[in-house]
């Protein structure tokens, strides 16, 4: 790869997804992209975080880029591997900050589906992974923050399955549930970044990446967004400087942020 | 009839008509009398993995998944199960059930769900065809939090505890075991998810090492596993080096399942093969590729799959020549070594397998 | 009003009008806040002794007792706490409450009680003489294992668990936090009881060695330490030994509180006396037995003991002077060793105080 | 001391506690005679057992004989010393077979008080050491033996506090009060040996020391023991082996079994 070369869209994303990560926190973070992401954060804004994992990884020296959350460099001379529940039970107990999760299906309240498509448990079009930890984080995590590919199918009025609550009828209906934290406060797309309005608890457009419309957004979602006053503002983009962080020192072998070739 | 007030609304959802068949996953009294019935000598419980597949695990047990996803997880013990035809087994699919394959031969037909499919790898297609095809049926669905919950309050002597875990999810509604309740210390309603108390039948934990007493050391995530131990009925520790008892006692402090709990120790290096072993081997990731991208997609590709792999090898010995015998064993050991943190100069970069390039090595 | 339900045959019982004062141990949206709020930052946290209990406790806090008796306890701590006249703490007195001399100076006022006493050494007639004076209120009875779990659910993320121990007695009745409730699970009668997750205000740890940015490492029994850090709204970890962070990294594989706990850090060599530290020194009998025997029997004694122990020593080194200095440090070192094992010979027997027999030694 | 002395009281007691363990169980072990009553049966006549302490300490080496429940002698090279709440967890999962305890006072159907002496829970007469372990392992084991001074105080027809419910009102009620396990299977004092009927769960004379009267035993009980149909036989006596094993082997120092001086 080029250095030079413009960031590609998965690089771009890695960025996004590092900026909503501030300095001196606490992150809850999966494979893949967040992880990417984090450790994008750690070079560039947030150097003070500390990174946890569902295997129970607690900071682990940073090595190679893990392939799965038990994978070795989660939890590589950590100086404690926590106990799955207890490694759940730090989001509870507030010691958590901002998690990152995918999705296979969100809908406008931001909840997930990650169960199966279709609408019959039995005979579903496909069974998907089930909960894993996506439901324990998305209850429980202070903010979450969800990433992933924006079409009319994976964004549904309604998800097939409702894995996690994310704020599930809107207004108050997830602290109604009994459920603490602020939910979803990010949705990370190819099209932006849509945040959730305070009182209705609907997703809305927060801001829209170089070159998408807000018609395109609405085109690739199954439900009706919400808009900002005003003008909708331009998601940043990450400066060179950024990119050639990401491409030296994060991914330098292009795992997780070169485009697959055709 | 049943002693259990299980949710009506996700027995309907299930299509559960014969509920008892829930029972011994929460039958605290039938475990603690198997507890009790337990010979407490401290006596040398080595036997072949063979012996200790035949002799603990019963048609139709509730069998607890240990280890997470593709680490230190005892699938060479689930391998013999297979191999041994065990049918009609309740799989708890937490953290993990990339075993959808012991759907296929009949070894596991009930799924207490969390997961399923091998992260970066992909979704896993035969579960869905296996699920469609009625042969595996779902009997509750959970988070990983939620299961591990369940198996904590057994650890700690308790009848269930409350979680805000799945609250207001559709998990609920195909869960049986879960009820919404009140928190009651609180005034203003405070829904709280009650998760039971959970015992297993028979649990197989891959540990670094153990003494022939079941004294099992576990180095690197330890996840479920120790409370899955103090709970399951049966517990067998297969582990990759028996160790004398004082190096147990001088050297292994951290995490240890005490040897009362163990019905039979196994020797078993390379016990957590195709899975990686903290301290000792590093997975073979192609392995796991070609099992989600091309054995899983359809009955034959899963069938031959199944054929070479599992019936193809009688034992590990057989498993690690055809990754690569010796040589595998020395790159897998190197790059576990280096991937933990003793040495930073190893390229981690392999070969990997897409639907288009079976690169047909396995490091 | 307040958000709790407490049960109210345990207010009556106890004299407690005003239950207002027994949220925080419980108010879990509020210890959720202050974590919260922590600083994350991995940085240096070392301060003084002084400065920690100057900065960490305020006067009415709920304080979680650590340690087990007279093994790894604070003991140090709370004498600091008590020289800087720090007022109406409440104290959760399990899994030890040998402590009560700190009711004397109005230190601890209130009481969450599971044990007091000094095991071989007797009961405490000191803590019987303060209860009928007034100068502590028991606000909660506990047993050993009820406090424990209620910290486990805490660190658990559960609001509180399920427990069968407590039922039928009367530490039910003199405790407002339970509630005996129906197995949500069972369809006949289950009696269980409803433990909520604990949160306490300040928990001071004694850890053999930490970093300085609070990861903590313990040897021995943890007890309820490594639940109560988790759900200690404060926390201040004293260490044997400052080490650096890589030392804990690799070589203390077992118990460690992560430092993202931690509030500060403090280098405290001989901060269990006069318990004893595991790894590190044995416990001067005679002084617990002194204390039990004859300080703690009435007003002027244990008045007089305060004022010499306590508050005519400044720091843990004059402690030691008074124990004996080198001669003590040196006996209670290869006491330790021996009693853990490394050494069989060595003689423990020691001239116990008696009432009519006051060896004026320590060790 | 001589070791042809007859056996002392101390002796003989820690005797029939240790007649009371069997070969290949988990034994839940206090400091004190207890303690000395296991390393006794594991000497003579139960050498598989395994001992295990409230500190957590599971199956240590044996060493000298330990001053508290925490101390080193509990946890000597043990493989695991668990917290607390597993320590106990251990009970209620059925793997801890029996448990011995002492107590202030216990009443008839074998509820035990560790709290208090008088009717004032505020104005005691004396406040005792409270439960600690002892409610958990009482209610929670699967038997459990209970050791101590036999008076008429001790042996009250009702306790000031329950602390630990033994069979609390008798016939089904520590079940129906949702305990499970056996609840007290047998009371040693220096009179004799007791366990309660099987249906009224009345404490009952099972064994009289030798010198011990019937009439005796009822004199030093506040409440009206029952007896067993025929001749109540005699407790077993150490046979002079035993009481050289216990002096040389167990307690050389005599630290538990030996009388206090005047």
């Amino acid at each position: 790869m080029k250095n030079d070369a413009p960031a590609n869209p998965l690089e771009i994303l890695a960025y996004i997804i590092s900026a909503q990560i501030k300095d001196h926190t606490i992150v809850y973070v999966g494979t893949g992209l967040p992880m990417v992401a984090g450790i994008l954060a750690r070079k560039t804004h947030a150097p003070n975080i500390t990174m946890v994992y569902e295997s129970g990884g607690q900071d682990p020296i940073q090595g190679g880029m893990p392939w799965s959350v038990g994978g070795p460099f989660t939890w590589r001379k950590s100086p404690v591997v926590m106990e799955m529940a207890y490694s759940f039970g730090q989001c509870y107990n507030g010691y958590v900050d901002i998690a990152f999760l995918g999705f296979a299906q969100v809908d406008r309240y931001g909840n997930v589906n990650t169960h199966m498509i279709g609408d019959d448990f039995h005979q579903p079009k496909a069974r998907l992974t089930g909960s894993g930890g996506n439901n324990d984080l998305t209850s429980l995590t202070e903010n979450m923050v969800l990433v992933g590919l924006q079409t009319p199918e994976k964004f549904p009025e309604k998800v097939d399955f409702i894995t996690s609550v994310g704020h599930l009828r809107g207004g108050n209906t997830r602290k109604e549930a009994g459920l603490p934290g602020n939910g979803p406060v990010a949705v990370i797309s190819q099209c932006g970044v849509f945040d959730f309005e305070p009182k209705t608890k609907k997703m809305r457009v927060k801001t829209l990446h170089p070159g998408m419309t807000l018609d395109i957004a609405q085109m690739c979602t199954g439900f009706e967004l919400l808009k900002p006053e005003g003008e909708i503002p331009l998601t940043p983009m990450p400066t060179p400087d950024i990119i050639e962080i990401l491409r030296r020192e994060v991914d330098p072998r292009g795992v997780f942020t070169s485009l697959p070739s055709a | 009839m049943g002693v259990f007030d299980y949710s009506r609304e996700a027995l309907e959802n299930l299509k559960i008509d014969d509920p008892g068949i829930l029972d011994r996953l929460v039958d605290f009294e039938n475990a603690r009398a198997v507890h009790l019935n337990k010979n407490r000598s401290k006596k040398d419980k080595r036997i072949s993995l063979k012996e200790a597949v035949a002799e603990f695990v019963q048609d139709g047990d509730v069998v607890l998944d240990t280890g997470f996803g593709y680490v230190r997880t005892c699938i060479q013990s689930h391998f013999e199960i297979m191999r041994q035809g065990k049918k009609d087994l309740q799989m708890i699919g937490a953290p993990n059930t990339n075993q959808s394959y012991m759907i296929v031969t009949g070894s596991v037909r009930y799924s207490h769900n969390s997961y399923t499919g091998a992260e970066m790898r992909g979704t896993d297609r035969n579960y869905t065809r296996q699920l469609k095809a009625g042969k595996v049926r779902i009997l509750s669905e959970w988070s990983h939090g939620g299961i591990a919950q369940g198996l904590k309050a057994a650890q700690l002597g308790s009848p269930g505890l409350l979680s805000k875990q799945m609250l207001g999810s559709d998990i609920v509604k195909y869960n049986p075991y879960l009820k919404v309740i009140q928190n009651p210390l609180k005034k203003e309603s405070d829904p709280s998810l009650f998760i039971p108390a959970l015992y297993p039948d028979v649990t197989f934990i891959h540990a670094q090492a153990a003494d022939k007493y079941g004294n099992a050391y576990i180095y690197g995530p330890t996840v479920n596993d120790l409370a899955g131990a103090a709970a399951s009925r049966k517990v067998v520790i297969t582990a990759e080096e028996i160790v004398p008892e004082m190096d147990i006692r001088c050297n292994k402090k951290g995490s240890i399942i005490p040897f009362f709990y163990a019905d039979a120790v196994v020797e078993l290096p390379y016990g957590a093969l195709p899975g990686s072993m903290p301290g000792y081997y590093y997975w073979p990731r192609q392995w796991w590729e070609k099992l989600m991208r091309f054995s899983a997609i359809n009955e034959e590709n899963i069938g031959k799959f199944i054929d070479e792999w599992v019936f193809g090898t009688k034992d590990q010995i057989e498993f690690i020549e055809k990754l690569g015998g010796a040589k595998w064993m020395i790159e897998a050991r190197r790059q576990t070594k280096a991937a933990e943190g003793d040495n930073e100069d190893v390229d981690f970069s392999y070969q990997e397998y897409t639907i288009n390039n079976d690169p047909g090595i396995f490091y």
